[in-house]
């Protein structure tokens, strides 16, 4: 009862100190503490309906509400801001990795092996090709899908089928034309690299495959592979014209 | 029905859609006679078409239904109101701007609203019944019953 | 007139807007009602009545009849003059 | 008969089984070439009262069927070359591959001798039901193979002690659905269950392959009022046929019970008459009934095996979970209201078994669900697999259906051991379909490895994808 009197007492004085305590007090015991709160606590706690709230605890309860209150403030005090320069941080700080015996070993034992690649080279060349819009993992289903139907019409590894068909399918020769300055441009055939080669087939394989019936480009690529592999792409036409032309200047051909 | 089109159970752009009939109409013809989702149109018969025609004949539809929005325009042409004013100047009804766009209220809004035609001869005022019956003895419909695509 | 423009327009437990306008006067006299109350919806009662509604600028005379029950009164009172292009600003 | 002409006139014949011609593709040529005849068989065809009063099929369905444009003068023009499907039918049309690999010394699937871990394939006999019933699905990768090959696993001699319960136990108490995750072996599971019945050879199969058919609203319905239920012609013609192949022999021996009079639908269609001298064969099998009799021989049917307890019944549902999804379905009654799922008959005879309102005297119900559905809280909460939250959404929990299904016992279908993996791996070796690359640069233990690591685990679709999908 005396507590509570003192309690009444202080909430009426209303000084400052006392009214921190009260808040703090009001806070507990709503359980939530409301930092951001815009109706302040302060100013309920001076409005007279505040105090029949604090008629109803118990005397017991706010005495130790009030010590625990007490006792943080004082912890607060004593402690200060957490030091961030100690030891305990700074080794946090500046700690090292140090590898076990076992990592070591393995490091040694796969230290000279390249990474697997995921995909073959000219596997993922093609998925390139026909890779929009850098949607990668969309032409890469679309590839695997197609190999698959190739597989499936020769009963045979697919990747191997595609480098053959686009070692079959690509031109040898290629003419490029430069500008002289005097009237006539100068044609020159130029010899392929390999993946220049690869490139110009697969690129043809493509477009015959526009031409085929399905709305699944998997379907028709795959089938136009097939197709290729069998050597029946407009491509061997494409090739052809491209050699002709090559031969036909062969007078320009650079040796040196 | 069907032929409508945008409903459940025939698609076919190319297939006549009628003026003022509506999704839930095509629902609702569909249901009472009884078709399932994924029909197509081929697979009607002579009875299921009649059937159509009937239902057809009871809605407001093409010519009646031009003829009473026409003659909500004209009544309200003729008390004098803002809406009859701006159809008769063939500006935009409901507040919109006219600095710029504005083009489909200047193709649309006039006194003798034409509507959407379905085509050629709905616009001459072809009785729908008629016309549903063109379409589906060979022209059109012929034509293109058998690229009719299932909804699925 | 489709019902739903009406109905659409305004929630239904409002009501009409009704606005106090001395429409028993005017029916007895016959003389028109001068007023600024463009929103006001017109009623069946208002039929046969002379309005003088502003438009901003002056006072639109009109009288009205059966079909106009349900617009608003500033429907009939318009409140821009379409534009047309003088030569000379003297004219 | 060349293939291509099989193929052909199978195809433009509206995809209905021709007897004479599935006699050829089975004399001839190998057993997949049959599965596809089949597969494209248990796809529609417009064969109900809808289509019977439809105008009839001129040569311009040939057109469509294989990709021509024609116009109504019959002119036509071919513009492009190769398959117009996508890929799943493409793959799966034996026309478009050359024949798989045939695995030698392989065991045929059988009740007596379940060695775990173990790839064995199904008999002649078992095979040629199976692909009638349509359990063989398009993405499971049975192409690689002559004929299609099965994994013994734990969950085979559930399966096995399954089969042997329902043949001496009700339905009331053998109810099982299985539940686990994509790609994990449901169907097939489902596929071993439905051979190991077949082997049994005096039980009678049920199997409804595509339940998601029966709500999705692509087949055609009407409202049979002496049956107080909705009908579908078309997807009974099918269920009938299937049931009739796979069951020949049972049902013949199964006599009526009681005289039926299945009346025409005309008046100059006779009504049909079945004594006690019939046998189930003759009725599921009688050709003169018009097709919107079929609601009711489908009904006595099911009677006369609720009667009889001479022979087990085992109905099986792939695709379940179709139906739990779609309670609400895209048909709809004359007034324009969405047919429930129980209004339906063949469903309603489903939920019927479910719920022990009606139980075989000896028989079993196998529910397999799929992972492709909108997972609905109606199923799993029906199985007493997760608690029921008041705050679902109606569309997602159906509390009706739900309480049909209390009594199904569910079994989760478990990822495959390493062991498992190792076995599949090496038939696939077998069969070729490993890149050439992957199997120089592994060893056989390494590559093990490798693809235990890929299918996630131990996932059988994950496996084979990991092998053929990836370059």
């Amino acid at each position: 009862m005396l507590s509570r009197n003192l309690l009444r007492s202080r909430v009426l004085g209303c000084t400052t100190a006392q009214q921190f305590l009260i808040t703090q007090f009001r806070a507990a015991t709503t359980s939530t503490i409301r930092y951001q709160s815009t109706t302040s606590t302060t100013t309920s706690t001076a409005s007279p309906g505040s105090n029949r709230n604090i008629d109803t605890i118990a005397d017991e309860e706010a005495q130790a509400w009030l010590s625990t209150v007490r006792e943080l403030r004082a912890q607060y005090e004593d402690a200060g801001i957490p030091d961030y320069e100690s030891s305990q941080m700074k080794q946090l700080k500046t700690a090292k990795f140090e590898p076990t015996d076992a990592q070591l070993e393995q490091y040694a034992l796969l230290k000279d092996k390249p990474i697997p690649m995921k995909h073959d080279p000219v596997v993922s060349h093609c998925i390139n090709m026909i890779m929009k819009d850098g949607k990668k993992s969309k032409a890469t289903k679309y590839l695997t899908r197609a190999l698959y139907i190739v597989r499936l019409k020769t009963r045979e590894d697919p990747v191997e089928i595609l480098k053959e068909t686009l070692d079959k399918l690509g031109p040898l020769m290629e003419t490029k034309t430069y500008k002289t300055r005097i009237a006539k441009n100068l044609v020159v055939p130029v010899p392929l690299t390999e993946r220049q080669r690869f490139r110009r087939a697969f690129l043809w394989i493509l477009e015959g495959s526009d031409k085929r019936r399905s709305k699944d480009f998997s379907v028709r690529l795959g089938e136009e592979i097939v197709e290729a592999y069998n050597g029946k792409s407009s491509g061997y036409e494409k090739r052809l014209q491209l050699h002709k032309s090559a031969i036909l200047h062969r007078a320009y051909v650079k040796l040196r | 029905m069907a032929i409508t089109i945008n409903g459940k159970a025939f698609r076919a752009k190319e297939l006549v859609t009628f003026y003022g009939l509506t999704h839930h109409d095509v629902s609702k013809i569909c249901s009472k006679l009884g078709f399932y989702p994924a029909m197509r149109v081929h697979q009607l018969n002579e009875q299921q078409i009649l059937g159509i025609t009937k239902e057809l004949a009871d809605l407001t539809i093409e010519a009646d239904k031009r003829a009473i929005i026409r003659a909500n325009i004209a009544l309200k042409r003729s008390t004098g109101s803002y809406a009859g004013m701006r159809h008769a100047l063939g500006l935009p009804v409901r507040g919109q701007r006219t600095k710029t766009n504005a083009k489909t209220a200047r193709r649309l809004n006039r006194i003798e609203r034409r509507g959407f035609a379905t085509d050629a001869r709905a616009a001459q005022g072809v009785n729908a019944i008629e016309q549903l019956n063109q379409h589906l003895q060979g022209g059109v419909f012929g034509g293109f019953k058998n690229f009719v695509k299932a909804l699925f | 007139m489709r019902l739903t423009q009406a109905l659409l327009s305004r929630s239904v437990w409002k009501g009409p807007h009704i606005v106090p306008l001395p429409i028993g006067q005017a029916l007895k006299t016959g003389s028109p009602i001068r007023t600024n109350a463009r929103s006001c919806t017109i009623l069946p009662q208002f039929v046969g009545v002379k309005f003088q509604v502003h438009n901003g600028k002056e006072y639109v005379a009109f009288e009205v009849t059966e079909d106009m029950v349900g617009s608003k009164l500033g429907e009939f009172s318009p409140t821009r003059k379409r534009f047309s292009y003088t030569q000379t600003k003297n004219k | 008969m060349k293939i291509n002409e099989i193929w052909e006139s199978v195809y433009v014949n509206d995809l209905q089984r021709k007897p004479s011609l599935i006699n050829i593709c089975s004399a001839q040529h190998s057993p997949m070439l049959r599965l596809n005849t089949l597969v494209r068989s248990s796809t529609r065809s417009f064969s109900s009262s809808v289509s019977l009063q439809a105008a009839p099929n001129t040569s311009k369905t040939k057109a469509i069927a294989k990709g021509f444009k024609g116009s109504a003068t019959g002119k036509k023009s071919r513009k492009t070359a190769g398959s117009f499907r996508f890929f799943e039918d493409h793959v799966h049309y034996a026309k478009n591959r050359e024949p798989g690999f045939e695995l030698s010394n392989l065991e045929t699937l059988n009740p007596t001798t379940l060695d775990l871990n173990k790839v064995v394939s199904y008999s002649e006999q078992q095979l040629q039901k199976l692909i009638q019933a349509g359990s063989f699905k398009k993405d499971q990768f049975h192409e690689l193979f002559k004929t299609p090959i099965t994994l013994i696993r734990d969950e085979t001699s559930t399966m096995a002690q399954f089969v042997q319960d329902i043949a001496t136990t009700p339905s009331s108490q053998n109810k099982i659905c299985l539940i686990g995750e994509r790609g994990i072996g449901k169907s097939t599971l489902l596929t071993q269950a439905q051979a190991l019945a077949i082997s049994q050879s005096n039980t009678i199969v049920i199997p409804i392959s595509h339940a998601l058919k029966l709500v999705d609203g692509s087949n055609d319905f009407f409202y049979d009022s002496k049956l107080q239920t909705y009908t579908q012609p078309m997807y009974l013609k099918k269920l009938l046929s299937k049931i009739e192949y796979i069951n020949k022999e049972l049902l013949s021996q199964i006599q009526l019970s009681q005289d039926y009079v299945i009346e025409g639908v005309t008046k100059d269609k006779a009504a049909t008459k079945f004594n006690q001298k019939h046998t189930l064969s003759d009725l599921v099998q009688a050709t003169n009934l018009a097709p919107r009799q079929r609601g009711r021989v489908f009904q006595i049917l099911i009677q006369e095996l609720l009667n009889q307890d001479s022979h087990p019944v085992l109905v099986t549902v792939d695709n379940f979970s179709a139906i739990t999804s779609h309670p609400i379905t895209p048909y709809r009654n004359v007034e324009n209201k969405q047919l429930y799922v129980e209004e339906l008959q063949i469903t309603k005879t489903l939920f019927q078994l479910t719920s022990n309102e009606v139980s075989f005297k000896k028989g079993g119900v196998i529910l397999a669900t799929s992972s492709d559905d909108k997972p609905s809280v109606t199923l799993k909460h029906g199985l007493g697999l997760i608690a029921a939250d008041p705050y679902t959404k109606e569309s997602d929990f159906n509390r009706t259906l739900a309480s049909k299904i209390t009594t199904v016992k569910p079994i989760t279908v478990g990822k495959l051991q390493k062991e498992c993996v190792g076995k599949l791996v090496e038939k696939y070796i077998e069969a070729n379909a490993f890149n050439k690359t992957e199997l120089e640069n592994n060893n056989h233990q390494n590559l093990i490895d490798q693809k235990y690591v890929l299918s996630g685990n131990g996932n059988p679709l994950e496996l084979l994808k990991s092998i053929t999908m990836y370059h």
